[in-house]
């Protein structure tokens, strides 16, 4: 699996904030529970988070929510101003963090505009119980150093294996295949907000679609396309009766 | 009116080795002082490590907090030996001669100071030694792109380099301690750091050409260590506050005003501590004061720039952030103090005659230069952090927590501590250069009235 | 630095043989001299007619036709304008070697007259602020003046023009005293007129050392201003992202730097054809050498922080700006820049046998020179070939990088011109106010002796409060 | 009234006994003692390790896993899942690509399931009440000891012959599970209740009035092109959100179709309305009215077809010509330009469905409210229709409707009670104690029953009153049933298996937990009870069902022997039958429900603030407040978590000089208060304040115990006369500053101002190419 970049598409038109995507990621990454003093402190740690923003006032008020995840920029901020090489660029287009390499300077959290990348303040904990839960796959943060969203690292791996022990490649058509590859979020998104594929593959209904809404000039951008940072993710625009045309231009 | 007192070389050894065959008799409860504070802000470190960096008031977005603030701060008072005494004795200012030593400690100290603010900052501070090469065996490198990897490299050079400088200068004074001491190790010690010098010409040569051989050397390192520290904020693309051109020779310029000016406020210290008014008199006092308009001046300049262009981009959360650090509380009148006490205190008093001539006075107005320059890192760092991007959802704040306090109080009690030891065992003040400067000192007759002169060679 | 330099006063004795001396040669007027002044007016005209032809084939409207008259316009500004400098510095920190330079420097103040005309039209090139460029007046519709950019920036280059002036005057004032007392003719009229009847009281005395100090800091600040406000203004807003705190800055800095090198160029050719070898000898040489040496390094230092900086950074509209300026069209202009500017006096002027000799700087002060004239077309010439429809703000494509602009004969014309019409007007001035400082010759003599130190014979400098 | 929180001595040993079996083989190591000594000083042990400093652990190959189907129990309408189980343990959860409910989607509250099998603080054994009722001092007691105490209390009531002494509280309950339970309660002879904290009373009601049917109907969102939605949450937290969203991804952007209108009728700003193309904040109550006026508008400017118009009854047109938009306008809050505008859109768009539920469902004329809406979809021909309301068919197995009981019985039940009429009351997995305002007078009552057993999972606030307690098998490691209300348009049952060994089975079998079923069906015996079961366990029961499907030999799996069919049931995680559709007839219209106006009775000046409880996005009514993750899931609008926000108007919070974070004391008519944390928000119309339900339990471990307030207990016990729901939404209130502040914890910045976005940096907006005609 060299050749692969994967990206994600996410509609803003369809999400409704509905959050099962951020516990589906915490179940599967075995993010930290956010328990009240890491949210008092500012701490909290949400590899993907639904961020919302207000527009207008009362009673012309509006809520807009848009999942933010690691976009797994070509052009990533963080990576170079890691002095230890704690976070590179994979062969598949990802953005991926070596939990053992990081000495947590924090640079690469300053240097991501978008604000995804979680250090871990404390020591991770989990009463004796709820370990039974905790993936097999996942490593278990030890505090002090950096953690963000993979992409489901883990399962793109075992999904590909999987294919390959039965001697095929993973293919977009095949659902099983999908379902396994597909990052835990993606998954439980009841909307279909957020789809996931190869953006390199030229017959992947979601790498045409991220292409076209591009390309002709459709709903899709990237997050802060002025920073240069050219993310996976593609974002398409929330459609809004009453919205002006002159926003677009921005 | 310049004053000129002839010493002659036996009393100028006598007052200058006071401090180090004698003790002042504040000098215990001082020290004893630092010791303690030092040993306090030691258990909250180990507290940190006990705990993990989250007893430390960061956060997210504001991942970096005091910690790197005082690095900094440090850093900058570094560059003041180097300036002191590399520039100075490259352009032959004459006034230069009893400062250097005291200004080149300052910069041994602080350095290892702002080191110290390194390891707390870290989140894994035991696995530090990932940052030098050394893993060739599974091809594991450090990342040269990072200014992380820079810094240390640089820093490095700059604590080699000026170690070398300090001893280079001490090597005449060392001789003189040894022939002075009473007691056979002290002796010992003395005659080896002495590397056996009879004062030969020889010998004066060779410590001659190779001050002025490191001068030169080290001033490139002066300037890229501090660029570099600047870079460690400029690069970041994602903080508008940070992400501007200016940093390194505005970083520079205010290593420049912080440090010159904690120099005087030695100087003053010396004056009271060891008595050495007759050495480090007014006029000394007069030409740091004049050096300090001009290079507050132009630290201003840098700092108006930086701050117009901020604004230049018109972009919202650079904005925000400007607006933030200006008027909102509490950093509103942090940045008040700041831009009051590093510039619009100091540098009209320092136009007055008298001001610029009283110790008093230049202490007063240097500590408050580097209060103000303390706050300008902090008002550098946190609010850039707090308003990064245009991701409003995430704008934070910060409030320090104790632990970062008592480390910040660390640092300064450490340097004090350092400098009071160093000078228990070797004098503050270069014996072989005042004497140098008296040897160099000539007047020339015009008319009526007599001019000092000093001699070129 | 053991070597002692045998000054020009030890040779002339007393002060007074060395006023009348400076006198002298000071109202002796050569061919050569005569001849340089027919050919600069010659192309200086030319240089007008040039001018008049591309204002009326061309119009003001549109950027692109005026790259290279605004570059030629900040070339004097860095160069002929930042001369005066060299006088005003090494008077602050009172270096020794200054004295017999320090006049020929003032004199390029002058060359505000040049500026100050070159600039005029510039204001009708530069576009009103209503297009939404970048500025630093935050220009909204009716609260702020559209043309508030020309306005400043006009007062701003007058003032400095001025400001020079007055210093060149002030600091002449003793000299001129000495030529209406010992000249005749026409010399002696003017210079009464100017010399405001200066008697050399301690009091006058105390004044013009005061109003040279004054003037001086001025000037300096004059200096950083006008240029601040020209590449605010008249330079960074037409190219899309270029946001560079430093650069104006840099663009102050490199004044100090062509000052230095216009300074040296000077004096060369005085000792050289000027005959003044006796008072321009090592240590001037030796003194701006160093100078040099040092802005080239501070150029090399301020350029790599921009540099860095935007290079990290990655932006697209700073990935647009570098290739603008540096990868792109004009890649071998910014290497040419790039040698001339720091790479040749670096790798020469570190060299002590460079640095003392008469020749060395100078040579090295005409590669900078060029150096600088590159650089100025580089930036200027770029920044005016930016469509003027770009969108400022927004991420802006690297295929939207125009292509390298070439000169025109217009535009060759107009260049030598100015560049003729500034160092004619210096020659002139040269015929009003001697073009080595008199007084502070004197002070030389009577500051300077010489001693037996021990087993050498060593140089006493006297430091006056 | 505050309760001490439980103390299980037996637990406590049993985790110090573990501690320092771990401590003890350290101190052997006689390598380790340098880790003792850093375990002394409390550095952990993961810091300690020595790790590769360049393998991702990602690369490396784990041990193999298994999906399992089943159902999930923590939605109020039971997704089908997959488990994925590594080693004997459930890991992940994931939605059934197979089950027509969800589709392979799946809610936070499933995946949050996990957390309540594996939960520290669930019940692990039997408990008995040691000190007074209330104190939650309890006992451990073995399973035989405990079933026998429950034997002779119940043969004593059948001694004494006073059978109708015994009540069953539960959850709603259907399939088999439902159906053991009533034959149980109704062989012994006493009463059951299903109690749900947000009753859906008047919405079957309204259904039964206006559609005749007696469970509920679908939406089908997904084919309607425009919705008019009143106070129904269902885009979040109303009824079956997952499969609702779902559709409304579909509606939004689905393939070959024109983007759907949705726009929402509430006086709150939920998730729903944020995702609205239009929100219309009203007065609380007056949903019905408007809905008339809608009406209206459609009459009054012909915008609705002859047939319907003719089948309109003359009295019926002369209620709705009364309520013109003007005439309304001022009660209902709503201008009558935008009635119109919305009338005449939603008569437009066919096919246009009118969904209605949550706070405009519980006022004092809630059941009119539901039904007015509801008889909206008449009026656009949308009855019966793709895109429109979609009846269901009658359940594939013989089961009791989920129905719940409205307020009104329990109100009469907490009478009985405080009588001394009820001498044994059962609950499982209901919690009135927690839900029931305190003025019903069912916490007080509780106290004059002699004998409470509770059969759950948790200590919830009604457990813990308890005399006897019975911990459940969790859903995860039990099997069972579901007959999803509403169901898909179609016959649908879902299985569930389990897809781990009881967590604690290895407490052997005296502790641990068991199944409901078959402690009822191991009751029936010592009770002389004949429940007529196909079998003697649960499992058992489930197969005879499945059997009687399989006889039918229909719908998705249908197999030639019965194992197969049972295991095809198993891996797909139910069977149904798309065939199966509602035969029944469709009526064309019905009468307009006459109107009724909402009553707040209590004067504007002393309570001036219309109190809106709502479920929280997360802990749901309280249910999953055990849950760390659904504690720590942010509100969709505020971001909070953890805590019990109010949610206020910013320009009533200026005037009243509250900020965010101010403890604010909500009094209601009923003299009872609780303090919450305020919250302004640009998004709440004046003069109403909102309430996440779910908080302020009193008991119930570490994460739900004294935790914010109870929102439930302060309202007063308006009810809707006609139907005798609990008019929870009809409450009134005033605040106070308490003047302490408590920092509200919330994922949002803690930057002064609303975060906004107007310049479109980060959320870009592009108008709706669909619908640019207008």
């Amino acid at each position: 699996m060299a050749n692969e970049k994967w990206g994600m598409v996410i509609d803003l038109d369809k999400c409704t904030g509905c959050q099962a995507c951020v516990v589906a990621c915490q179940s599967e990454n075995n993010v930290p529970i956010n328990d009240e003093p890491l949210y008092n402190q500012r701490r909290a740690s949400a590899w993907i988070h639904i961020e919302r923003y207000w527009e207008g006032e009362f009673p012309d008020v509006k809520a807009r929510f848009i999942p933010v995840l690691c976009q797994h920029c070509d052009d990533a901020p963080c990576e170079p101003v890691c002095p230890v090489f704690a976070t590179y660029h994979n062969s598949s287009g990802l953005n991926v963090q070596v939990y053992n390499r990081c000495i947590g300077t924090r640079f690469c959290a300053n240097n991501c505009p978008y604000q995804v990348r979680f250090f871990n303040f404390w020591e991770p904990s989990w009463p004796e119980t709820l370990k039974n839960q905790l993936n097999p796959d996942v490593t278990v943060r030890s505090r002090g150093i950096m953690e963000k969203c993979t992409f489901c690292i883990q399962r793109i791996h075992k999904a590909g294996r999987n294919a390959k022990s039965e001697g095929r490649e993973i293919r977009d058509g095949n659902d099983l295949d999908i379902r396994a590859l597909d990052p835990a979020c993606v998954n439980s998104c009841p909307t279909n907000t957020l789809m996931f594929y190869d953006m390199n593959d030229p017959e992947s209904e979601i790498a045409k679609l991220a292409h076209d809404e591009l390309e002709h000039d459709g709903r899709g951008y990237h997050l802060l396309e002025d920073y240069g940072t050219h993310p996976s993710i593609t974002y398409l625009k929330k459609v809004d009766k009453d919205a002006e045309l002159h926003h677009d231009s921005h | 009116m310049q004053e000129y007192i002839e010493h002659g070389p036996k009393k100028i050894n006598r007052d200058l080795l006071a401090g180090v065959l004698g003790l002042p008799r504040w000098w215990m409860p001082i020290a004893s002082v630092a010791l303690l504070v030092i040993l306090i802000a030691m258990c909250a470190y180990g507290w940190e490590l006990n705990r993990g960096i989250g007893v430390a008031g960061i956060n997210r977005p504001v991942y970096w907090g005091f910690y790197l603030a005082n690095f900094v701060f440090w850093i900058g008072i570094s560059h003041a030996g180097i300036m002191v005494s590399a520039i100075l004795r490259l352009t032959q200012a004459e006034w230069r001669r009893p400062v250097t030593r005291a200004a080149e400690v300052l910069t041994l100290f602080s350095l290892l100071a702002a080191l110290s603010n390194i390891f707390f900052h870290l989140g894994r501070p035991w696995r530090f030694l990932w940052i030098p090469p050394y893993d060739f065996a599974r091809g594991v490198w450090p990342n040269v792109r990072s200014p992380f990897i820079w810094d240390p490299s640089a820093i490095g050079t700059y604590l080699i380099g000026s170690s070398l400088f300090v001893f280079i200068a001490l090597i005449p004074d060392l001789a003189v301690i040894r022939d002075r001491v009473s007691g056979k190790t002290a002796k010992r010690v003395y005659g080896f750091l002495s590397l056996g010098w009879r004062g030969t010409p020889r010998q004066w040569k060779l410590q001659t050409v190779a001050g002025i051989l490191l001068s030169a050397l080290v001033l490139p390192v002066f300037v890229s260590v501090h660029s570099i520290v600047s870079w460690d904020f400029a690069v970041n693309v994602s903080v508008e506050g940070w992400h501007s051109t200016i940093f390194a020779p505005y970083f520079i310029i205010g290593a420049i005003h912080s440090g010159v000016s904690a120099v005087a406020m030695v100087m003053a210290l010396m004056v009271w501590g060891w008595k050495l008014e007759n050495y480090i008199t007014r006029d000394h006092f007069d030409a740091i004061g004049r050096l300090l308009i001009v290079v507050a001046t132009t630290w201003f300049f840098f700092f108006a720039l930086e701050f117009f262009y901020a604004i230049y981009t018109l972009e919202d959360p650079e904005i925000a952030l400007r607006t933030m650090q200006v008027f909102e509380w509490p950093y509103g009148p942090m940045f008040f103090v700041f831009i009051v006490a590093s510039y619009f205190i100091p540098v009209p008093l320092w136009l007055l005659k008298n001001v610029r001539r009283s110790p008093m006075g230049m202490f007063l107005t240097t500590i408050s230069v580097n209060i103000g320059m303390w706050l300008e890192r902090f008002l550098i760092i946190i609010p850039g952090l707090a308003r990064k991007t245009p991701f409003t959802f995430d704008w934070g704040t910060y409030h320090p927590s104790i632990v970062e306090i008592s480390l910040v109080c660390f640092t300064f009690a450490f340097v004090t501590l350092g400098v009071l030891v160093f000078s228990k065992f070797f004098p503050l003040v270069p014996i072989f250069d005042v004497k140098e400067g008296e040897v160099f000192r000539d007047e020339i007759k015009v008319g009526r009235r007599t001019v000092p002169a000093s001699i070129r060679e | 630095m053991t070597h002692i330099s045998q000054n020009s006063a030890s040779d002339h004795g007393t002060s007074n043989d060395v006023t009348l001396d400076l006198v002298n040669r000071h109202s002796h007027t050569g061919n050569l001299f005569r001849i340089s002044a027919v050919i600069l007016s010659i192309l200086f005209v030319l240089g007008i007619a040039g001018f008049v032809l591309r204002i009326t084939t061309d119009g003001t409207s549109n950027n692109d036709k005026w790259g290279y008259y605004a570059a030629v316009f900040a070339f004097i500004l860095t160069t002929a304008q930042g001369a005066p400098m060299v006088a005003i510095a090494p008077r602050i920190v009172k270096a020794h070697w200054r004295r017999s330079t320090s006049r020929a420097a003032e004199l390029w103040a002058l060359s505000g007259f040049i500026t100050t005309l070159v600039f005029v039209p510039l204001i009708f090139v530069l576009p009103g602020l209503e297009d939404g460029r970048r500025s630093f007046w935050f220009y909204h519709e009716g609260e702020v003046a559209r043309y508030i950019p020309h306005y400043v920036g006009a007062l701003s280059v007058v003032a400095m023009a001025l400001a020079g002036l007055f210093l060149l005057w002030v600091s002449s004032l003793p000299d001129l005293a000495y030529i209406r007392d010992h000249q005749t003719g026409w010399r002696q009229k003017w210079a009464k007129v100017f010399a405001r009847g200066w008697q050399g009281t301690s009091w006058q005395w105390f004044m013009v050392n005061h109003r040279m100090g004054i003037l001086g800091a001025f000037y300096f600040m004059m200096l950083v201003f006008t240029h601040f406000v020209i590449v605010a203004d008249f330079l960074m807003p037409f190219v899309p992202g270029w946001i560079d705190a430093l650069f104006p800055a840099t663009h102050a800095f490199n004044a100090l730097q062509g000052g230095v090198a216009t300074v040296l160029v000077t004096l060369f050719v005085m000792r050289k054809f000027g005959g003044y070898s006796d008072f321009i000898q090592f240590d001037q040489m030796w003194g701006l050498g160093k100078l040099l040496l040092a802005t080239s390094l501070l150029w090399i230092w301020f350029s790599f922080s921009s540099f860095m900086i935007f290079w990290f950074g990655k932006k697209p509209n700073e990935l647009y700006t570098l290739d603008l300026l540096m990868t792109g069209p004009y890649l071998w202009l910014f290497i040419a820049v790039f040698i001339l500017v720091f790479i040749v006096p670096f790798f020469t002027l570190i060299w002590n046998p460079v640095r003392r000799s008469t020749w060395g700087p100078p040579l090295i002060a005409c590669f900078v020179l060029v150096g600088t004239l590159f650089d100025r077309i580089r930036l200027y010439v770029a920044a005016y070939s930016v469509p003027a429809d770009a969108d400022m703000h927004g991420p802006i494509p690297l295929d939207l990088v125009p292509a390298a602009v070439y000169p025109d004969v217009f535009d060759i014309l107009i260049t030598i011109g100015v560049i003729a019409g500034a160092v004619l007007i210096y020659m002139l001035g040269t015929r009003l106010i001697p073009v080595i400082n008199i007084w502070e010759q004197r002070e030389l003599s009577i500051y300077q002796v010489h001693k037996r130190f021990h087993r050498t014979e060593v140089q006493v400098l006297g430091k006056p409060e | 009234m505050r309760l001490p929180s439980v103390q299980c001595v037996t637990i406590r040993n049993e985790n110090i006994m573990d501690l320092t079996r771990r401590q003890f083989l350290q101190m052997v190591g006689g390598s380790a003692t340098g880790a003792v000594l850093f375990a002394a000083c409390g550095v952990p042990e993961e810091s300690r390790y020595i790790n590769s400093p360049h393998q991702m652990p990602e690369d490396l190959v784990t041990g193999l896993d298994n999906w399992y189907a089943t159902l999930c129990r923590q939605c109020t309408t039971s997704e089908g899942l997959v488990v994925r189980v590594v080693e004997g343990r459930a890991k992940k959860v994931e939605g059934n690509v197979d089950y027509p409910i969800n589709l392979g989607k799946h809610s936070a509250k499933c995946e949050a399931s996990l957390q309540s099998l594996y939960n520290p603080d669930r019940i692990d054994r039997p408990l008995l009440r040691v000190g007074d009722r209330g104190k939650g001092e309890f006992n451990e007691i073995g399973w035989s000891d405990a079933l026998a105490r429950i034997t002779n209390q119940l043969q004593i009531l059948q001694t004494q012959n006073k059978q109708n002494g015994f009540v069953m509280i539960t959850d709603p309950l259907s399939a088999h599970l439902g159906d053991v339970t009533q034959r149980f309660v109704s062989g012994f002879g006493g009463r059951h209740l299903q109690y749900e904290t947000i009753e859906r009373t008047n919405i079957s009601r309204a259904m039964k009035e206006v559609y005749s049917q007696e469970i509920m109907p679908d939406f089908d969102i997904s084919n309607s092109a425009y919705i008019l939605s009143f106070g129904a949450d269902w885009l979040n937290t109303w009824t079956s959100p997952t499969r609702y969203m779902r559709a409304y991804g579909e509606f939004r952007q689905g393939k070959d179709r024109e983007r759907g209108t949705l726009v929402h009728v509430d006086p709150r700003f939920s998730a729903t309305a944020a995702n609205a193309d239009q929100w219309v904040p009203i007065n609380p109550g007056w949903e019905g009215i408007l809905a008339l006026g809608i009406a209206n508008v459609i009459l009054s400017d012909g915008l609705v077809s002859d047939s319907i118009r003719s089948s309109l009854s003359p009295d019926d047109i002369a209620i709705i010509d009364q309520y013109t938009p003007e005439k309304i306008s001022l009660d209902v809050g709503v201008n009558a330009d935008k009635i119109r505008l919305i009338a005449h859109e939603f008569s437009s768009h066919a096919p246009a469905l009118a969904i209605g539920g949550g706070s405009a469902a519980a006022h004092t004329n809630g059941l009119f409210n539901m039904k007015a809406v509801y008889w909206l979809n008449y009026l656009v021909g949308s009855v019966g229709v793709e895109g429109g309301v979609i009846f269901n068919p009658e359940p594939p197995v013989p089961s009791v409707g989920k129905y719940s009981s409205s307020f009104e019985d329990f109100r009469n039940l907490s009478q009985e009670m405080s009588r001394g009429e009820i001498s044994a009351l059962m609950i499982r997995g209901a919690d009135p104690w927690y839900g029931l305002p305190e003025d019903s007078g069912f916490r007080r009552a509780t106290f004059e029953v002699p004998f409470i057993f509770a059969v759950s999972n948790f200590l919830d606030d009604t457990t813990a009153m308890a005399d006897l307690i019975l911990p459940e098998n969790d859903a995860f490691e039990d099997w069972g049933s579901d007959i999803p209300d509403p169901a898909p348009g179609y016959q649908l049952i879902g299985f569930q298996q389990p897809v781990v060994r009881p967590f604690y089975e290895n407490l052997g079998d005296e502790l641990g937990t068991k199944n409901f079923a078959d402690i009822m069906i191991g009751l029936a015996p010592q009770l002389g009870l004949d429940l007529a079961l196909p079998g003697t366990t649960f499992t058992e029961i489930l197969k005879a069902g499945a059997e009687d499907l399989w006889r039918e030999n229909r719908g998705s799996i249908t197999a030639a022997d019965f194992d197969s069919f049972w295991y095809g049931v198993l891996q797909r995680g139910g069977w149904w039958d798309k065939d199966s559709k509602y035969q029944g007839t469709i009526p064309s219209v019905s009468n307009v429900p006459n109107p009724k106006s909402p009553k707040f009775d209590h004067s504007p000046s002393q309570f001036p603030y219309h109190l809106i409880p709502f479920t929280s996005t997360g802990i749901g009514d309280g249910e999953g407040a055990f849950l760390p993750w659904l504690q720590a899931t942010p509100d969709p609008i505020t971001t909070a978590t953890w805590q019990t926000w109010l949610e206020i108007n910013v320009y009533d919070a200026e005037k009243l000089e509250i900020s965010e974070g101010d403890v604010i004391s909500v009094t209601s008519a009923s003299g009872k208060s609780i303090d919450v944390l305020a919250f302004p928000h640009p998004g709440v119309p004046p003069g109403v304040l909102s309430v996440p339900i779910g908080q302020g339990h009193i008991s119930g471990g570490r994460y739900s115990e004294d935790r914010g307030s109870n929102i439930m207990s302060i309202l007063t016990p308006n009810v809707d006369e006609e139907s005798g729901a609990l008019a929870w939404a009809a409450t009134k209130v005033r605040i106070e500053k308490t003047g302490e502040w408590m920092r509200v914890p919330k994922l949002e910045n803690t930057f002064s101002e609303f975060p906004r976005d107007e310049n479109q940096h980060i959320i870009k907006v592009t108008p709706d190419e669909s619908s640019s005609d207008h």
